[in-house]
């Protein structure tokens, strides 16, 4: 498949074809696969070579072994996608010693060692705690004055739920109450239950809002909201902006939804290409993401150029 | 201990309750219930949901949840009691939903979308029976790279998607699977007590159980009684995958969408979990699909235990261990004999101050 | 009288059997030779002293759990735990160099804590008669709830922590201009090596090692043959727990920082290593020296997958189908030699 | 002797299993330099006995004293410590490490580096040669040789603590007469020596011949403590089944020889049925209700003949005809389908499934025939039970108890009983007398004519000549894995001529 590294003496093979590395977390669905087919996609169209190596359960060791495997090959230049944002300064310093170019996407990494910020060109990737405050400020809007309500968590831990978290703390509106945060793993079928049983536990409290951190929760506690029969009386607002959200939204299921976007394969094709022609691309290439209701949400499936 | 006073016949009746793995069950059960229903006084509570048409409340959600589990908590029991063990299930699960959903929004039928995916579940689970009996393959590994290799083919069938059914038309037999109500009791729930009702009889009122345990607890003493412990083994694998697949229709089929990651992600575990909390043991031979079911659904309690106590989601697996963990300890015989051995410590004191003497 | 029938017998028995038990062993050898040369073939980058550097210097964690992990399932039992062990070492460890306790102070608060888990399944499987299979799945949720208990963030280590050194990038043996023909080995490798020597000599050279596979041939017989069972059963969790701690400080060491999501399935890898390694997960047959080759196969399982450029999606198939031609392999091999 | 003091007494010993009291206040007293009998019919409680002296067993009642100190044993470990060495009585080794190892297990010798395997190797090989099993290479792993072989690994291994107490636990029972001899001249050395020998077996003549002193229990309890030489047979075997010995169904005669009529058809026939390794081409004919004796040493091949007639191995070589006409017999189930069954000698590990009861140990055969999901009628099964829990009388009469809890030789019984449940046309058994009792050996001899009478070809496969000698038609010798005689077996032939044959065929070779 990989032509370009197998040449003994690494990526620039005579073709000319130059070969990048693409550290990434692998199909997971939903934003995770947007983003990757969209960086292959783009890769390809610029006449790359990617050579693309996913983890298994955002396992870091894994991304770690494959960037230092990248570094040996010699490849043009790493596109790291990593699931943590630390633990990368001895990977990143072999890089600078071998003069590989690396771009962060999505999730910027924090290094500490000034040889191993040498590596890094340049991040591109849109904001997680932007769309957090875009939560927070929708909630704010749709209750003026005051409401209750639950946060539905990805898994423990993952920075992604951090920033997405700080994002929603930063902005959210003192007479907002969240009664309780729930993880449900990012899982649909999960997220039903423990809305479900939320919605039981905290009757009393009558619960009118719901932020889930990414559309599959959303949508899994939509169906809960359905059954208890309180469509419409809890408002879900979710970030990602799939396909299916947006349906969601437009069908009154979803109350809002902020799109974390995944399209930025060009933009980083281009880094990648101006870094190789010499040119030096930007510190930090911001994605600017849209946030939809029903109405931008409708006009945007109609439009039919969403490509996820 | 009530126990330790009691007569002899009597004591043997309570140390018998005491001993069995089922009581202990019972009790954590209704201990966990109790908890919930201290902290949430609502927690027993039942009303009408019309716009389900079935009860509703925390009690019913948690049935509903029971149904996967007490799926693969029955293949997995009839796989350990051959003294094997089916890690392949969670994936399994993904296969058979991944499978439904991305079928359906093809615009097969409904009920097609259900039979492949069935059979799906049961290939799967007889290239399992066919490596382990056949090539006698370890089934620890084996199922080990069947769970490995299931989440890709999942991805690959939803090529990385998270396939989403809930607006295609035609799906409702499916939604009403997972979500429906049999005379107000979650039809999922009854439909997995229908399926291992069935399974506890065929296997007890024919000789399929005693030959499972048979082949789980002397394989060449089966084989030389005449019994073909390929064929038992091929049995257990292929049942389970079934299963399995029912209990990943279940999980998809409740938001009509799979999640190629998450869907029966670790449930393998909790299976295991269940049947040994039901006190069928590991080493394979004697069985009880009773105690795997009442397993299955402490299970699902103990999950509902966390939300109702509103565990943070940090804690939780801790909070999942430490019951566990007490629950085993719970059915350790070492405890519920712990009266018994104290009295024969005293008895052969005595003996031995008579013998003194 | 009998010896005349018996010799023969015996006789042939050596010749056959006892290779029996090594073949596995021996094919992980020949597989693993034959994976990197084919990698080199096709790849041209298999052979350079880079790939090899990184390949045992990424990967010593998953040999020391390889090691850990082989005493329990010599013994027909398991320790799931061992992932979720590094999990809550790493994250107590940095959070204590983040407080400024001094590096080895720390190094030992991990080990005890590796070791009380160890303590904690062994009172699990000893007293409470739990299978190793449930008491250590147990522990593993416990340790993982413990860890994101304690903290959820990434947690890196403070500069200068005196710590780090343990896995850094160590030393250059061979420096070229080019860092991808460099041979470096930093001393998480030599902690490694030093512990699958501990492995061997404790499994072949002390008679705890005897009694783990007397154990595993047999509990009930090792038990009416007066052997320590119960104290051998204690020796191999503590020790698999605490060398999981040890794996937990090569690793942040060399990765500088920490997380309780670390170290999610890595009781599987470890697991697959041990298996590939020739191990019997029923007990009583399998080598340490086994485990680490299964170790390293495991290890290039991905590189391979990576370059051969197979779908994203398809990439764990590829790995499970991979491990699994090999055990057949094996199975077929040994088999054959039976015969 | 009795002026010295016992090294070990046991007063009052009392243990109870659900449902049994195996002991039931048993005293017992092991005396330096002597060697003890404990004597008693098949679930006596002898091992159990032995278990509650070794620890293995915690006592519900009564105590131990060893060395005139009360001791309490939890555990074989302290057992060991106190000098006690034990041969129990289900040979208990590991089968995945080598004869040496197994030898020296938890005794290795030490060097600088941990474990030297040299020395330990070298002492494994002596105490090996001590049993007189010098041929055996320590480094072959333990699965290679036969129960029989394994039984004097153990015994080997009893000797490398110098114990103050040596138990036995019918060792014999799987010996020939040469083995015994030898294991009977070291008891001696040993006992010489000074060391107590607690020392179990079914065989009067072993007993006569080699103990002092008779410990004799009966279901659980204390009958008596003799010394051997006051007390003649009968008085024994009164006192160990409570009836006396006149009662006791001993048939000494020879059974009266079924003869062939010309041109009669044989049930079974195997012409040149072989297999590499195991038994070399071999014919051999057997009629209805004829029995065929096989008789040869240890290791000579007559467990691997029967195990090919039942398909047990599948052969690589010859024929097999059923009531004339060929069948491919390449698996148990075939074999029991057609008729044959094949009680084996490895009651443990191929004969009973532990965990399932009496009952289901005796019904799994017939249902495995009549196929999984044919279960056999309630009715039916009951009868069949009763019948053979009552022909056989199997103790106790529980058929709901398991089985892995019954003594050696009801386990034996039951699965007789699983075998007559499919009526054979040919019965193999393989050492079916092998540590039983003389009240249930005389009965199973009894029901082998009884079979053969009703018209069952039977194969009785024995290492005790006698009863091979008493019972068969004819008997067919074996020698190195190989056949080696046909002898029809009529007045003029006795255990001698069988010994014979054996030696014979030596030097012609
Ligand atoms: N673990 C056990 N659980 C329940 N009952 C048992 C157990 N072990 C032995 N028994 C019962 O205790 C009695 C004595 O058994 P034991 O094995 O001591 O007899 P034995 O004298 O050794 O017989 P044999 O000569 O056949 O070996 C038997 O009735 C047996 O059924
Ligand atoms: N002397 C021996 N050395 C090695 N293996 C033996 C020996 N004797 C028997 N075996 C094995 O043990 C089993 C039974 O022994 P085999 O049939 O060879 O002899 P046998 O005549 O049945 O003697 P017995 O059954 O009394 O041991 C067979 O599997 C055989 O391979
Ligand atoms: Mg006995
Ligand atoms: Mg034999």
């Amino acid at each position: 498949a990989c032509g370009g590294s197998s040449s003994s003496d690494g990526g620039s093979s005579d073709s000319g074809q130059k070969t990048v590395g693409f550290v990434a977390v692998g199909p997971e669905g939903g934003f995770r696969t947007a983003n990757e087919n969209d960086i292959k996609q783009a890769f390809k169209d610029a006449g790359f070579n990617l050579v693309y190596s996913p983890t298994q359960n955002n396992d870091q060791q894994k991304q770690i072994q494959a960037f230092n495997k990248f570094v040996n090959d010699e490849v043009d230049a790493i596109i790291l996608s990593s699931t943590e944002d630390s633990g990368w300064d001895d990977s990143l310093k072999k890089a600078a010693e071998a003069e590989i170019p690396v771009f962060t996407v999505d999730r910027n990494v924090e290094v500490k060692d000034a040889e191993a910020k040498k590596a890094i060109v340049s991040h591109i990737g849109p904001s997680n705690e932007w769309a957090g405050e875009q939560a927070a400020e929708r909630i704010a809007k749709d209750f003026p004055n005051g409401a209750n309500g639950f946060i539905l968590e990805g898994p423990a831990g993952l920075s992604v739920v951090k920033d997405r978290g700080t994002g929603w703390e930063n902005k959210v509106a003192s007479n907002i109450k969240v009664l309780e945060s729930q993880s449900a793993n990012w899982s649909t079928d999960e997220a039903k239950t423990v809305t479900a049983g939320l919605l039981d536990k905290y009757k009393a409290k009558n619960p009118q809002f719901i932020f889930a951190q990414n559309d599959e929760m959303g949508i899994g506690a939509a169906q809960a909201v359905d059954a208890a029969g309180l469509k419409g009386k809890v408002k879900i607002v979710t970030i990602d902006g799939t396909e299916a959200a947006l349906k969601a939204v437009v069908a009154g299921d979803l109350d809002f939804v902020i799109e974390y976007n995944p399209i930025f394969g060009k933009e980083t094709a281009q880094a990648v290409k101006d870094k190789l022609d010499g040119k030096t691309p930007e510190a930090d290439i911001q994605i600017e993401s849209k946030t939809f209701d029903a109405a931008a949400a409708k006009t945007a499936l109609d439009s039919g150029e969403r490509k996820y | 201990m009530a126990a330790a006073e009691k007569k002899d016949d009597k004591n043997n009746v309570v140390a018998k309750l005491l001993g069995n793995n089922l009581t202990w069950s019972v009790v954590a059960l209704i201990a966990l219930i109790i908890i919930c229903t201290i902290v949430d006084h609502q927690f027993l509570n039942l009303s009408w949901n019309d716009n389900t048409g079935g009860l509703a409340g925390p009690l019913i959600t948690m049935l509903q949840e029971s149904a996967r589990y007490l799926m693969i908590a029955t293949g997995m029991t009839l796989v350990i009691s051959t003294a094997g063990i089916d890690l392949s299930v969670g994936s399994v699960m993904a296969v058979a939903g991944a499978t439904a959903m991305q079928l359906l929004t093809n615009g097969t039928n409904v009920w097609v979308a259900i039979l492949v995916a069935l059979a799906i579940g049961l290939v799967i689970g007889s290239v399992n029976g066919v490596l382990v009996s056949i090539l006698g393959l370890q089934p620890f590994i084996t199922t080990l790279i069947m769970m490995l290799a299931g989440r890709g083919i999942a991805k690959v069938i939803t090529s990385g998607e998270n396939t989403d059914a809930s607006q295609v038309a035609g799906g409702e037999p499916l939604r009403w699977m997972a979500n429906g109500f049999i005379l107000g009791i979650p039809a999922n729930f009854v439909i997995a007590l229908v399926i291992v009702i069935a399974v506890g009889l065929v296997s007890r009122k024919t000789a399929m159980g005693m030959m499972i345990e048979s082949v789980g607890i002397n394989q060449e003493a089966s084989r030389m009684t005449g019994i073909n412990p390929r064929k038992i083994l091929f049995l257990v694998y292929a049942i389970s995958g079934v299963l399995a697949a029912i209990a990943g229709l279940f999980a998809t089929a409740s938001v009509m969408r799979v999640d190629v990651v998450k869907t029966g992600q670790d449930l393998e575990m909790y299976a295991i979990l269940a049947v040994v909390i039901g006190g069928t043991s590991l080493l394979g031979g004697k069985f009880s699909l009773a105690g795997s079911a009442l397993g299955a659904v402490i299970i699902a309690m103990i999950r509902k235990t966390i939300i109702t106590l509103g565990v943070d989601s940090a804690a939780t697996p801790a909070f999942f261990a430490a019951v566990v963990i007490i629950i085993c300890v719970m059915q350790a015989p070492k405890v519920h004999n712990l009266s018994a051995e104290l009295k024969r410590k005293r008895a052969l004191k005595d003996s031995q101050k008579a013998v003194a003497a | 009288m009998s010896s005349a029938a018996v010799t023969p017998k015996a006789e042939k028995a050596k010749g056959g059997k006892f290779d029996a038990q090594m073949i596995p062993t021996i094919a992980a050898v020949v597989i693993f030779i034959l994976m990197l040369i084919m990698g080199q073939v096709l790849f041209g980058t298999y052979f350079r002293l880079g790939f090899i550097s990184s390949l045992f210097i990424d990967h010593a964690y998953l040999i020391i759990l390889a090691v850990a992990m082989t005493l329990p399932i010599l013994t027909g039992g398991i320790d799931l735990s061992v992932g979720a062990i590094v999990a809550i070492t790493a994250v107590v460890g940095m959070k204590m160099l983040n407080g400024g306790t001094p590096a080895p102070l720390v190094l030992v608060v991990m080990l005890l804590i590796g070791a009380a888990f160890g303590l904690l399944a062994g009172v699990l499987i000893e007293e409470f008669n739990m299978q190793p299979f449930i008491a250590t799945l147990s522990t593993m949720f416990l340790a993982r709830g413990i860890a994101s208990i304690i903290s959820t963030d990434s947690l890196t280590m403070p500069a200068n922590n005196g710590y780090a050194w343990i896995g850094g990038e160590g030393w250059k043996i061979i420096d070229n201009p080019k860092i991808a023909n460099d041979l470096s080995i930093n001393l998480g490798v030599i902690i490694a090596i030093v512990v699958v020597v501990f492995g061997y000599i404790l499994l072949h050279h002390t008679r705890t090692g005897r009694t783990i596979y007397a154990i595993g041939g047999s509990r009930s017989s090792a038990e009416l043959m007066g052997l320590p069972v119960k104290r051998t059963q204690y020796v191999i969790y503590l020790t698999s727990a605490t060398l999981a701690a040890l794996a937990s400080i090569v690793y942040t060491a060399n990765i500088g920082s920490a997380k309780n999501t670390v170290g999610v399935g890595w009781e599987l890898d470890a697991v697959a290593s041990v298996v590939i390694g020739g191990t019997i997960i029923t007990g009583g047959f399998g080598y340490v020296l086994g485990s680490v080759l299964g170790a390293l196969v495991r290890s290039i399982l991905e590189p391979l997958t990576t370059d051969f450029g197979v779908p994203a999606e398809a990439v764990q198939i590829v790995v499970g189908v991979m491990i699994l031609i090999f055990v057949v392999l094996q199975r077929a091999v040994t088999a054959f030699k039976k015969e | 002797m009795t002026d010295k003091q016992p090294i070990v007494v046991m007063k009052g010993i009392t243990i109870e299993f659900p449902g049994v009291k195996a002991l039931d206040g048993v005293n017992l007293r092991l005396f330096p330099g002597e060697v003890h009998a404990l004597m008693g019919e098949n679930g006596a409680g002898k091992s159990t006995m032995i278990k509650a002296l070794t620890g293995v067993y915690k006592i519900d009642a009564g105590s131990i004293t060893v060395d005139g100190k009360p001791t309490q044993l939890n555990g074989t470990l302290d057992a060991q410590n106190a000098g006690i060495a034990t041969v129990y009585q289900e040979v208990n080794l590991c089968t995945n490490l080598s004869i040496g190892e197994n030898v020296m297990l938890g005794h290795e010798k030490r060097g600088p580096f941990g474990i030297d395997w040299k020395k330990t190797h070298a002492e494994a090989r002596k105490h090996l040669a001590k049993m007189g099993l010098d041929h055996l290479n320590p480094r072959a792993p333990l699965s290679s040789i036969s129960i029989a072989m394994q039984q004097l690994v153990a015994i080997a291994r009893a000797m490398v603590i110098d114990a103050k107490v040596l138990i036995l636990d019918e060792p014999t029972s799987s010996l020939d007469a040469n083995e015994v001899q030898d294991l009977f001249a070291i008891m001696r050395k040993v006992r010489d020596s000074g060391v107590a020998i607690l020392f179990v077996s079914h065989f009067l003549d072993q007993i006569y011949e080699i103990t002092d002193r008779l410990t004799i229990l009966r279901n659980g309890q204390f009958i008596k403590e003799v010394m051997t030489k006051e007390t003649p047979r009968d008085e024994l075997i009164g006192m160990m089944i409570g009836k006396s010995a006149a009662e006791l169904s001993q048939i000494g005669a020879k059974k009266a020889r079924r003869e062939i009529k010309p041109g009669e058809k044989p049930v079974v026939t195997i012409k040149q049925l072989g297999r590499k390794g195991q038994i070399e081409p071999t014919n051999q004919d057997v009629y209805a209700g004829e029995v065929v004796g096989f008789a040869g040493l240890l290791g000579s091949g007559r467990t691997e003949l029967g195990r090919l007639m039942f398909g047990a191995d599948k052969p690589d070589h010859g024929e097999y005809m059923l009531n004339g006409k060929k069948v491919n017999i390449d698996s148990p189930y075939v074999a029991l389908k057609n008729g044959i069954a094949y009680s084996t000698e490895n009651r443990r590990d191929e004969g009973i499934v532990a965990d399932l009861t009496v009952r289901q140990n005796m019904l799994i055969a017939l249902q495995a025939i009549r196929g999984m999901f044919n279960p056999i009628p309630k009715k039916e099964a009951d009868e069949i039970v009763d019948k053979y829990m009552k022909e056989l009388n199997v103790r106790p009469p529980d058929p709901n108890k398991l089985i892995k809890n019954l003594s050696g030789g009801n386990q034996q019984k039951v699965l007789i009983a699983r075998w007559l449940a499919i009526q054979p046309k040919l019965l193999i058994l393989d050492e079916p007398t092998r540590g039983i009792d003389i009240g249930a050996k005389a009965e199973i001899q009894q029901k082998v004519l009884e079979l053969a009478a009703e018209g069952m070809g039977v194969v009785f496969i024995s290492s005790e000549l006698e009863e091979v000698v008493r019972l068969s038609d004819t008997i067919t010798v074996l020698k190195d894995h190989k056949k080696i005689a046909d002898i029809v077996n009529d007045d003029t032939v006795s255990q001698a001529t069988i010994v014979e044959t054996i030696a014979n065929s030596g030097k012609e070779a």
